[in-house]
């Protein structure tokens, strides 16, 4: 194991960046995701508009791999539609599970790909996939409060 | 092995030979083992001797008249002659094995506490708790309508007297209590722990899961109505462990598992108990772990307890020490090395426990992160986790100085201090 | 090794050689283990493994971010899914890791009985049930104001179709019954009973505990609710067993032990659990335990069932045919080979049983005598003890020979028969 | 181990005998005896006179072990004082046991001694004793009746 794949200057920047890491205002949903084993808390907050995701942001403890995928992730899914973001969600559990490695269809995941290292750690997949699965939770009870 | 004549760096080189996992490299780099509150390694004399009983002597005992079945039933009760006399047991049949300090503590729970612990009773737990001493306690409140009452410790990780007079009192029916924290290494004041609840006529569970592998055991100077603890984390395989409890508590106490060879005689409608300790010992017995729990005492006294005091005791405050002169790591609990194990946690500044282990794991040092099984603690000292480097005296003082130089690395692989 | 091409005489001294115990002299004479229903020998391949683990790879599993805990994780995972796969549950957290049948047993009847089983409700039981099958539910019987009502065998060992139409009723909630009987070898008709069961909306826990060393299982194809066995009956260690349970029925069930690993989130007053299976597996695991297990599957699937099938059927036949021609000899259950596996009990006229095992353990010869912790099916058959010689895989035909040759001189022993 | 120390002509014999395998009439005392790892099950009958065992008998189900030492037992027993017949059970209870190896002292046992060698045989130890700690209850329980 190599600590610059796993440490890069990526998640260094994303780690500590503050840009989503807020409350947001009249959030559709607030959802809080727990990785009970390491302590990590992310609280995801999603705001929809027209199908798409108008805003998405973090707040929480945890690892530099968590806050950093937290952010990483909303910065990608803010202005997508709702079906490509969940595709994106998707996509990204998918490749840190191993289950897609077609490296053309991971494009899509732009800076996101920066953790696909972390599949080599079965230890941190839960740090990497906790703000994903917390954001497909908000967007799904943000859709279920719409209707 | 004339241990007493080496320094104690000779000693623990000597010590390690006998450990084979210690020749392993880890990410190229020579494994430096430092999570022994966790479970401890094992040296070839255990491994030996369990081998030795399943190419030699396997069958299953109390159940033949045959000679290998005799055999392995003469193991296993001299494994629990051994035990009892380890922990200075008043009676041979006081000793139950168990799977390990959890089914214990659960036994412990279901056939004391479901029995014996009624509405309005307090059971008092230190906030240190390791969930496995916990949470069966939590059940039976839940269950009994009892009251969980908490220690809390102080800044240094110790409890303080008076919260323990205040909130031991006449409504106190069961106390239970590690004897060494899993998380800040504190020794706790558990004979004054003990006066008090007898004081009180409440009975004391005492959890030596942290202490038994540092600290030489006497159930009976400490006068402790129940103790348990794992084979795991003292040299011995996993699967085996132990329950002490005082004969006539033990005697009073439902049986907690049922089947095979804790009964006398078995009707269609109704069944008597074998007399102790057979009564909780359900099914067939791991005698291999047996064997292996004996030959890691025998192992440890061999060392002896007090080479492993003092081999111990100059690791921890080279460790704190070091540490310390780290001005972003905060150490929690004790930092001198009184009243303490080599159990530290710390954490470092603006960088995730978690992320802490993974960076020192690529120098080859292992050391755990998390809630280390103690959440209301976590709570309590208000942090959700912390790192911890837990010696064991087979560690040595260049694994600690590595230990402190890959910490020196960690907030520079985060974007902080530049590169 | 090609195992095919071989006669089965060939086969089995091929096998023998992955057993050193039986190297061994037996009061001068070689061993002759015949108590395989008790528990059975390990070869060499599975105490590798398991020395292979502690020496290289040992951590406390989930628990830590560094190599080797990760390493210990994986293997205990992958134990996991290896067992998942060797019985084809559908779901890897349907695979519980316990001590061993009783415990997986007892699991069962605490987490599932206590709740789901009501007042005036039918648990119905065979009479040849094992203790450990027999007695937690008496005791679950007694908490729930429920009824226990069993099936009894006929003179072959049999339970019969009649019998299992009449007592399944619309009152019935649990069926618990073993796929092989410990004490007769009988194969009972379980595809019947859980059908029949299942006609009524009761839930079948199956004790595959003399079954799964012999017999392939596959929980899917019988549609069954709970299974157990225990590992050192398939030539695993002491110390680890499993519990299969349909992942619906596991959800709604409550935890059993409580501790470390098996919860979500502690709080000081309140605590909530992990998803299956951790859920069910408090405390530290046996990682080398179910490691050893993995590594028996392994073996037991190298041989293949069709090599142990085909082997075990010749030998019993072999045996059965032998000690029938000892007119002192009464057989219990079937005596022909069919619908059973290698378990024979028998008795000698005139004498105990326990004195035949000692007299027969003088010629190297082990085999067990007493009520193999079947008390009621001990009095449901009129006797107070039977001899019991079990086969496996790796018995020989010349052991056989010795058994039914020392068990001619029985008699004399006690003065009968004249000297 | 050599059988022909355990199985002996004398255990042959008392094995099978009779003698004493009866019911006794008026006890003053009947006692329940069981081994239950092997399936023993010995009733023993004392009548007490005069500070003396008058009588004694068994009945129930054993090995040879169980019942030749019944039978030695209520031979030897019949006719002596309560205190010597307590004293010869503590013998040999103290004998199988292993705690009492002093020849000498054990040659009050008589053909009792025939059973010396279960001691090295430690699962048959209670198929031994069994009667002997059945027989002391039994002469303790008559004994409370009489006060
Ligand atoms: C049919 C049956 N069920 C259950 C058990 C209990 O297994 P264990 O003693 O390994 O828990 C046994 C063996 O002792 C058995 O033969
Ligand atoms: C203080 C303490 N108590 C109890 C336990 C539980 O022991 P085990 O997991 O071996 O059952 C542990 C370790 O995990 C511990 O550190």
């Amino acid at each position: 194991m190599d600590l610059n794949e796993i440490y890069t200057q990526v998640i260094a920047e994303h780690c500590s960046s503050t840009k989503n890491r807020r409350e947001i205002e009249n959030p559709d949903a607030y959802i809080e995701g727990i990785n009970s084993s390491c302590g990590d808390e992310l609280r995801i907050g999603v705001k929809l508009e027209n199908g798409k995701i108008k805003d998405a942001a973090y707040t929480g403890v945890g690892c530099a791999i968590s806050q950093a995928s937290a952010s990483i992730m909303t910065e990608l899914v803010i202005g997508k539609t709702i079906d490509e973001a969940k595709h994106l969600a998707e996509l990204f559990i998918g490749m840190i599970k191993r289950e897609i490695t077609d490296e053309s269809k991971l494009e899509e995941l732009d800076e996101a790909i920066a953790l696909q290292n972390i599949s080599n750690m079965p230890a941190r997949v839960k740090c990497a996939t906790l703000a994903w699965h917390t954001f497909e939770e908000a967007v799904d009870t943000a859709l279920s409060k719409e209707q | 092995m004339q241990l007493k004549e080496l320094s104690t760096i000779e000693k623990i080189n000597k010590i390690r030979e006998d450990f084979p996992i210690f020749s392993q490299q880890i990410n190229g780099k020579p494994l430096a083992y430092l999570d022994n509150a966790a479970t401890t390694q094992k040296p070839i004399q255990v491994l030996d001797q369990i081998n030795r009983y399943y190419k030699k002597f396997n069958a299953n005992p109390h159940r033949g008249a045959y000679t290998l079945s005799i055999k392995a039933t003469n193991f296993y009760n001299m494994a629990r002659k051994n035990i009892k006399r380890f922990i200075n047991a008043k009676h041979t049949e006081e000793i139950i094995f168990t799977r390990g300090a959890t089914e214990a503590l659960n036994l412990i729970a279901y056939s004391y506490g479901m029995n014996f612990i009624n509405e309005g009773d307090e059971i008092v737990l230190s906030i240190a708790e390791h969930h496995s001493n916990l949470v069966p306690w939590q059940q039976i409140a839940l269950a009994k309508k009892a009251k969980l009452i908490y220690l809390y410790t102080d800044e240094n990780g110790q409890i303080s007297k008076d919260e323990i007079n205040k909130k031991i009192t006449n409504k106190t029916k069961l106390v239970a209590i590690a004897q060494v924290s899993n998380v800040l290494g504190t020794v706790f004041p558990v004979e004054h722990i003990i006066k008090k609840a007898h004081k009180h006529n409440a009975v004391v569970v005492l959890d030596m899961a942290q202490s038994i592998p540092h600290i030489k055991a006497d159930v009976q100077e400490l006068d402790v109505d129940f103790a348990v603890f794992s084979g795991h984390k003292m040299l011995a395989p996993m699967g085996i462990g132990v329950l002490y409890g005082k004969k006539d508590l033990l005697i009073k106490m439902p049986p907690f598992l049922f089947g095979g060879d804790m009964i006398d005689i078995v009707k269609e409608q109704s069944t008597t108990f074998a007399p102790l300790p057979q009564k909780f010992e359900a099914g067939t017995q791991n005698v291999g772990g047996a064997i292996g729990l004996s030959a890691a005492i025998d192992y440890l006294e061999n060392i002896g307890y007090d080479n492993i005091y003092k081999i111990e005791k100059e690791l921890t405050s080279y460790a704190l020490n070091k540490l310390s002169q780290n001005p972003n790591i905060s150490i929690f609990g004790s930092k001198n090395g009184d009243d303490r194990t080599g159990v530290i946690s710390f954490t470092v500044k603006d960088v995730h426990p978690h992320d802490v282990s993974t960076i020192l794991d690529a120098d080859g040092i292992a050391i755990r992160s998390g809630h280390h099984c103690a959440h209301p603690l976590m709570t309590h000292c208000k942090t959700n986790a912390t790192c911890r480097a837990s010696l064991y005296f087979y560690n040595t003082f260049e694994e600690i100085d590595r230990l402190a130089e890959s910490l020196l690395t960690v907030r520079k692989w985060l974007g902080f201090d530049k590169r």
